[in-house]
């Protein structure tokens, strides 16, 4: 067990919050030394995830770090926190982006700089509490708190059309949680029905439900996730949100936001409701699919170096669930030889930590030529290597882990979810696999418009290459990039218990 | 039929046929003595149930209070008679429809569905010796409705600051003290030092001797 | 015994310099980058000798893990090393070529102002190629695989400022990307039927997808190891650029000449021979999937060599060759001569690399041209590249004696002796393609460096033109995706050296030099052509024996006895002089002088024929010059197809529909219903409070009345 | 002894009442006020009723609660209404029509 007596998990949620605090009470004034409060809070918080990893049992499947304190009494809803092999990785990816992202900002941001770290700071420790509660309600508290502090970096730091861009994003969002919000309080009253009123989601994990129910809850639940996820049709909030969203927030939107929909697939839809699951694989299946190649032919035409990368990331994202939805049809077609779940599950994760890092690195890129040049048109560039050689490798690098080069983390995901759809169908394996062309065929050619060729105009020509402070968020990117692809071993001993725990756990029936 | 019930009988034809009044008096002034005037029968009905209390709150309160209140603005504001009687009668037939529909529901509540009789009455114990409406109605609200109560307090403050904020207004023009400008002022906000070249021209004799030295 | 520690030299080592001449490139200075990279690949060609040599001395085959990648799902993935007979001889190939195109460098790059990037490139090359050939499991060659395929796309777009580069480089990108998919394919096939990619437990466990089929359309039942091998070769296709996925090749002749040379001819296009030959155990057992090689070998061997005959460009007419001679390779996988496939893969990257060294010493020599029309006579100014590319080019048309010889003739001696599916067809098509490639090799000989010295004759208006064509490729190539630049390479010739300043400023440079005075090349170009000579020479005649009918191979490459052609060839074996007395018993040697003796009467005896057969046959021409319309038509199919049906799917699915209609059409149908339930709000006191109250007592009816 | 019935029927005949009063009287605000404080009494004689059957002063001190809280309310409505009559010079409901959709 761990040897952690203090409660890890409150400090880092509510550390962050407390900067958060801190730096609003601040103000603009003395905001030079609030960006050193928000970048010592936020690095801090990295170190605590550390010990996480660091003191983490990977024998077991069961939450660690457990604290539990009544919060309302009223419908027994618990201050509940803990981490498994899923939670884990996330929280420690989230801790790890955001002092890159107050690094990124640090000169950056000019208007009401104090307010646009609060809002970062605060996100943190909600989004680690999303990825540690164990409460549903808790959860559902903190996934809708998560929104706010997301609408206002949009609304307030965004771009030209961000008003647009942040209704359409809270809409969505919120239309599909509100669902997860109703299913979850009948799950609530059922487990009231059988005696024990409570909100914990490992309650709910063994509640019976009929198939009737189990449907209708995951409908509510696809609703909620697959919308955060985002996956085709209802993914087009998110290219608008990112060109709008200032670089940070891209990079958390992309990087961690998007993680919340596949983190919520795995601790809700399936074990809750792994009948239902098993009957409407099918229609996740085929969304991801379409997902990986719809929306791959979609960034091949997009003229915005966001939107493009928005476009990727959907596309990359298809991937998480496609991996976690293949158990089922595993099942059938192997007469029950579970082999090759564990695989897509593990893919999928991964999938999910690559993503973070890479999409956040591109988006860094996309943010390091905007500040110098203002816009975000691929057209407007072309020849960046010839004043900025520096910057041109990384975005090389990043490109190519987008593309799913392998030594980058980019592979390993896609690799395993290939590896366990051809276990369950060939045409699964091959439509994934296209990704492997249009991935390499979007992202190249956005390397190539933009970073390649002459010089474009005198824009390209006046660039000065990365300083430090870029270097170093590149830098650290790259060195995820390609230590999580070079050795993802340790990533996946982590996950191991906790997926197979979930193999066993949904391969058998509710009814 | 006790003397309560007569008084009670009386009373209440009284009470109804004032609040008729009060709804279809031309004048607001009329309006607002009816409305007194159903207050205080209201008062005398609820001292028959036994709420000698808020009776005697009623009284004080509404019509001595909120009433006054009320005529008074009636009559500060200059109000158009006829205009606002203008279409009186238009929604009238509308009004008593209504009207018809809520006793009839309400009697069907109370007479059909016989709401009243299920509630089983206490017995009725004879009032001890000693025991006052007020101080028991003053011992729960101080202990048991103490929040309420003062959360109640709280809004009357409310009332009072709304009120008084709503209807101040600074006049223009007014000529009034400033005693914190007068405190904080300052030399120079009162006098000012110019300096200026010399308006009247220095004797003759001296700028000969500066040209000539 | 073979430490591990000499292996993780071998490999580290180029890695380390990459990294010194890449990231401290500014610190360590032109010199010090050369000197670093040079040195790792020194190291790693010495020890990858030393390796060869004791393992041929009898040491036991190394199989052993390095690190574990990841374990999921029970399947464990690791970096190892798989060193037998076969990786020992890639890796010494490799090594021995890369240390040459490393020396060459110096010269070649010496103005170059991406010169210490030039070198951590191809030190990252060799590292990566030796990971590929090291490998002893599937991922850890894909790894090897794809990051060829980066350094490859790095390489080509070198030249990052000329348009037509990084287009080529995109192109070589994308179309190798379309191999790996089908690789990805197969491995995951692998993964499915065995549990494991590694060589060892795959190929111990081959019988479990034998056993195997699989329904990929419905009702269609496919042998699951015919499925898996198809799925495998697509991606050795991709790589060693077989037809129809060989378009890449042609044009990464974008790159610096000592690419070519170390990537585009010598080692990673031969990655897919190299892999097809390591699943031999698995090809084996799949006529059906051989027949595919073998077909695909063929059609690229005979028509891939047709398209050298009108090129004028200097280093793509090698680039054809390398097309033509990588088909000859793959047909004898087709027909399972796995050891003649490697064997001719070893002897052809001797030879090819020096013809396109060669081609380089000629281009540095003419100042940066590459139109052979403007050549000719250069044989007394550049004597030793003159007797070099001899020697290359003798050796490849296989002129008996030198190592070509050996390895095409056993090579066509081979597929005479198989009989699976479309043997004769091969055989038909590598006979023929013995002619093709002798007169186009010494046409390119001919034009270089007989007859009449053309480039005094440049004159102003030609130099003119070329530089208008140079413009109208760059814009064409500009804008699009995957365009291929029809054929305005086919006849201009390029400044290898474009940089960003010569760019910049239109060919300037070009004006000073207008009729060049040739020059012999310096040392540090010289002396790689005289070191890739030798072998390409001698080494035949010596390892023929060991390689093709000795027992090197024993225990590497499995041949199913009803496929063993090989063997049936090594029934007449009797040392290599007599094998070339047998050679002179076939038609094929015969063919190969005819198509040198053609291609003299041609382009010596009478220069103007040439022309006249062109317009002749202008049909026919037109055809070759375009190259069988495989670049026009993959660009409308596939690029513009692509782009086509993205832009379709995102105006019509994702604006119109989906945002259009469902997400702001929902949100006008609220705006419309508003816009009616707003004449509801009168605005007036009453109306409101008579709703009210109504309400209430409908709400108070319900109440009573249920 | 008066029957609890009787009581609910005053109340209810009382806010029948006022129900009317406020159609009929739609155009005053002052009368509009009038009838609502009719309203909460006739409210009120339901509270008193059943606290006198239940014999459970907690109806009463609910009444007390009406009572005050609308004192507040009338005291802040004819505070409106008179700003209201200062800026339009008339109480007319006809011409408050701001919130018109």
């Amino acid at each position: 067990m761990s040897t952690i007596t203090w409660p890890i998990l409150s400090v880092l949620i509510w550390l962050p919050i407390a900067g958060g605090v801190a730096m609003l009470a601040l103000g603009d004034r003395g905001i030079a030394l609030g960006r050193w409060i928000a970048l010592i809070t936020t690095a801090v918080t990295f170190g605590i995830s550390t010990l996480l990893w660091t003191n983490f049992d990977t024998t077991t499947a069961s939450m660690q770090f457990v604290e539990e304190r009544t919060w309302i009494p009223l419908f027994n809803s618990l201050y509940a926190l803990g981490v498994d092999g899923f939670a884990m990785p996330l929280i420690v990816l989230t801790a790890f982006i955001t002092p890159l992202v107050v690094i990124a900002g640090w000169t950056v941001i000019e208007k009401k700089p104090a307010q646009y770290y609060a809002a970062f700071l605060i996100l943190e420790g909600l989004m680690i509490g999303v990825f540690a509660a164990l409460d549903a309600m808790l959860f559902y508290v903190l996934w809708e708190a998560m929104l706010i502090p997301m609408f206002i970096i949009i609304g307030i730091w965004g771009g030209p059309r961000r008003v647009y861009a942040t209704i359409k994003f809270f809409l969505y969002t919120f239309l599909g949680s509100v669902l997860m919000l109703v299913s979850l309080i009948y799950m609530y009253l059922q487990t009231c029905d059988a005696g024990q009123c409570s909100y914990m989601i490992a309650d709910f994990q063994r509640l019976p439900l009929g198939l009737n129910e189990q449907l209708f809850i995951f409908v509510a639940f696809l609703a909620a996730f697959a919308v955060k996820v985002p996956m085709w049709p209802v993914h087009t909030w998110l290219p608008d949100a990112h060109v709008e969203a200032p670089t940070g927030g891209s990079v958390i939107l992309a990087a961690i936001m998007l993680k919340m929909g596949g983190y919520g697939f795995l601790r809700f839809s399936l074990p809750i409701t792994p009948d239902a699951s098993d009957t409407l694989d099918w229609l996740v299946i085929s969304l991801s699919l379409i997902a990986v190649v719809y929306i791959g032919f979609v960034a091949l035409v997009q003229q915005d170096m966001k939107k493009l990368i928005a476009y990727s990331s959907i596309a990359h994202m298809g991937f998480v669930t496609l991996g976690s939805f293949l158990t089922f049809e595993l099942m059938r077609v192997n007469s029950g030889d579970m082999t090759g779940a564990a695989m897509g599950i593990d893919g999928a994760m991964v999938q999910m930590i690559s993503h973070g890092l890479i999409s956040g690195a591109m988006f860094f890129c996309v943010g390091v030529l905007y500040d110098r040049v203002h816009s975000r048109e691929i057209s407007s560039y072309g020849g960046v290597v010839n004043t900025m050689p520096v910057f041109a490798a990384f975005m090389v690098l990043f490109a190519m882990a987008n593309s799913g080069l392998p030594a980058t983390s980019g592979f390993v995901g896609e690799f395993l979810v290939i590896l366990a759809s051809f276990r369950a169908d060939f045409w699964y394996a091959f439509l994934a696999g296209l990704t492997l062309i249009l991935g390499a065929a979007y992202t190249l050619w956005l390397v190539k418009r933009v970073v390649f060729g002459p010089v474009a105009n005198h824009h390209v020509a006046e660039l000065k290459d990365v300083n430090g402070r870029e270097l170093l968020v590149l830098g650290v990117l790259a060195i995820a990039v390609l230590g999580l692809g070079l050795w993802p071993a340790p990533l996946l001993d982590v996950m191991r218990p906790t997926v197979e725990n979930l193999v066993q756990q949904i391969t058998v029936s509710k009814l | 039929m006790s003397i309560t019930e007569i008084l009670f009988y009386a009373f209440s034809g009284v009470l109804l046929v004032s609040a008729v009044g009060v709804i279809t008096a031309r004048n607001p002034v009329h309006a607002a003595l009816f409305l007194v005037f159903s207050f205080i029968n209201s008062a005398v009905l609820w001292l028959l149930l036994e709420a000698e209390f808020l009776a005697i709150v009623l009284v004080l309160v509404y019509v001595g209070a909120v009433m006054v209140l009320f005529l008074f603005v009636v009559m500060m504001l200059d109000i158009n008679i006829a205009q606002v009687r203008e279409g009186f009668t238009r929604y009238a037939p509308l009004g008593i429809l209504i009207a018809l529909i809520v006793v009839a529901e309400i009697g069907s509540v109370v007479y059909v569905k016989s709401l009243g009789t299920e509630v089983t009455p206490v017995a009725q114990v004879a009032v001890e010796e000693g025991y006052s409406n007020t101080g028991a109605l003053g011992e729960l609200l101080y202990t048991k409705y103490l929040y309420p109560f003062e959360l109640a307090a709280v809004i009357l403050l409310l009332a009072i600051v709304a009120a008084i904020v709503l209807t101040m207004r600074q006049r223009v023009g007014l000529k009034q003290q400033d005693v914190a400008a007068q405190v904080s002022v300052r030399a120079k906000d009162r006098i000012r030092v110019v300096k200026m070249a010399p308006v009247i021209e220095p004797p003759a004799g001296s700028e000969q001797g500066e040209k000539q030295p | 015994m073979i430490s591990q520690s000499v292996l993780l030299t071998i490999v580290l080592a180029p890695l380390v310099a990459c990294l010194l001449a890449g990231i401290g490139g500014k610190v360590i200075g032109r010199v010090g980058a050369h000197t670093v990279t040079i040195a790792g690949v020194a190291i790693s060609f010495g020890l990858s000798a030393y390796v060869l040599k004791l393992l041929l001395d009898g040491a036991p085959v190394v199989n052993e893990t390095v690190y574990t990648w990841l374990v999921s799902d029970n399947i464990r993935m690791e970096v190892g090393f798989l060193i037998d007979n076969l990786s020992a001889m890639m890796m010494t190939v490799v090594t021995f070529v890369s240390l040459c195109v490393h020396v060459y460098t110096i010269g070649y790059m010496k103005d170059d102002p991406g010169y210490q990037r030039f070198f951590s490139y191809i030190s990252l090359f060799t590292f990566s190629m030796l990971m590929l050939v090291m490998s002893n499991n599937f991922l850890q060659l894909f790894f090897g695989w794809e990051a060829v395929g980066v350094v490859s796309y790095l390489l080509i777009g070198f030249w990052y400022t000329r348009p037509s580069a990084i287009f080529a480089n995109l192109k070589a990108f994308l179309v190798n990307r379309v191999g790996d998919f089908g690789f990805v394919l197969g491995i995951a096939g692998i993964a499915y039927y065995t549990g494991s990619i590694d060589y060892a437990t795959v190929f111990a466990a081959r019988d479990a997808i034998a056993a195997n089929t699989m329904e990929i359309f419905p009702g269609v039942e496919w042998q699951a190891i015919t499925v898996v091998c198809i799925c495998l070769f697509i991606g050795a296709m991709g790589k060693s650029a077989q037809v129809p996925l060989h378009v890449w090749l042609p044009d990464s002749m974008e790159g610096p000449t000592p690419i070519s040379a170390l990537i585009h001819a010598a080692t990673m296009v031969t990655a897919g021979i190299f892999m097809v030959a390591r699943m031999s155990p698995l090809f084996e057992m799949s006529e059906a999937a051989l027949s595919t090689v073998l077909v695909i070998g063929a059609t690229t061997a005979f028509f891939m060599g047709l398209l050298g005959l009108v090129n004028n460009d200097i280093k793509r007419v090698v680039a054809y060759s390398t097309l033509s001679q990588l088909g000859y390779m793959t047909v004898a996988l087709g027909v399972s001569a796995y050891a003649g496939a490697l064997f001719h893969l070893m002897t052809h990257a001797f030879f090819k690399a020096l013809l396109f060294l060669a081609a380089g010493s000629v281009i540095i020599g003419m100042h940066h041209e590459q139109d052979m029309r403007k050549m000719g006579g250069l044989k007394k100014y550049m004597p030793i590249t003159y007797w070099t590319s001899a020697i290359g080019t003798l050796a490849l048309i296989g002129f008996p004696g030198t190592s070509g010889f050996f390895s095409k003739d056993a090579l066509i001696e081979a597929v005479h002796a198989a009989h699976i599916p479309g043997a004769s067809y091969a055989f038909w098509c590598v006979t023929l393609g013995v002619f093709i490639t002798a007169f186009y090799s010494f046409r390119l000989v001919f034009m270089t460096f007989h007859g009449p010295e053309r480039f005094r004759e440049v004159a102003h208006d030609a130099h003119s033109a070329h530089e208008s064509t140079h413009v109208k490729t760059d814009k064409d190539a500009g804008h699009e995706p995957d365009v291929s630049h029809g054929d305005a390479h086919g006849h201009h010739a390029h400044d290898d050296h474009g940089h960003a300043t010569a760019h910049a400023t239109g060919h300037d440079d070009h004006g000073h030099h207008g009729p060049v005075e040739p020059h012999e090349s310096p040392w540090v170009v010289t002396l790689p052509l005289i070191l890739l000579a030798i072998p390409s020479l001698f080494i035949g005649a010596f390892t023929i024996g060991p390689m093709l009918f000795g027992d090197y191979f024993n225990g590497v490459l499995y041949v199913e006895e009803a496929h063993d052609t090989l063997g049936h060839v090594g029934e007449s074996w009797h040392g290599p002089l007599q094998f070339i007395v047998h050679a002179f018993q076939a038609p094929t040697i015969y063919l190969a002088f005819a198509g040198w003796a053609a291609a003299w009467f041609l382009y010596i005896k009478r220069p103007d024929l040439p022309g006249v057969i062109a317009a002749k046959f202008s049909a026919l021409y037109q055809l070759f010059a375009k190259k069988y319309f495989f670049d026009e038509i993959y660009q409308a199919v596939f690029a513009r197809g692509s782009v086509g049906l993205g832009s379709a799917l995102w105006r019509v699915g994702d604006v119109a529909l989906i945002d259009g209609a469902a997400v702001n059409g929902s949100a006008r149908v609220v705006g419309w219903l508003s816009g009616v339930m707003r004449r509801l709000q009168s605005g007036y006191l009453y109306h409101y409070a008579f709703a009210m109250i109504i309400g209430l007592s409908v709400l108070l009816a319900w109440y009573v009345l249920r | 002894m008066i029957s609890l019935n009787f009581v609910l029927m005053l109340g209810g005949i009382l806010f029948a009442l006022s129900v009317a009063g406020i159609f009929l009287n739609r155009k005053n605000v002052i009368l509009l006020l009038m009838c609502i404080e009719l309203m909460l009494l006739a409210v009120n004689f339901n509270f008193i009723a059943f606290a006198r059957q239940l014999g459970d002063l907690g109806g009463q001190v609910f009444v007390f609660f009406i009572l005050t809280v609308a004192a507040a309310e009338s005291a802040i409505g004819l505070a409106i209404l008179v700003v209201l009559f200062r800026e339009r010079k008339s109480i007319n409901v006809e011409q408050l029509d701001t919130m018109k959709g």
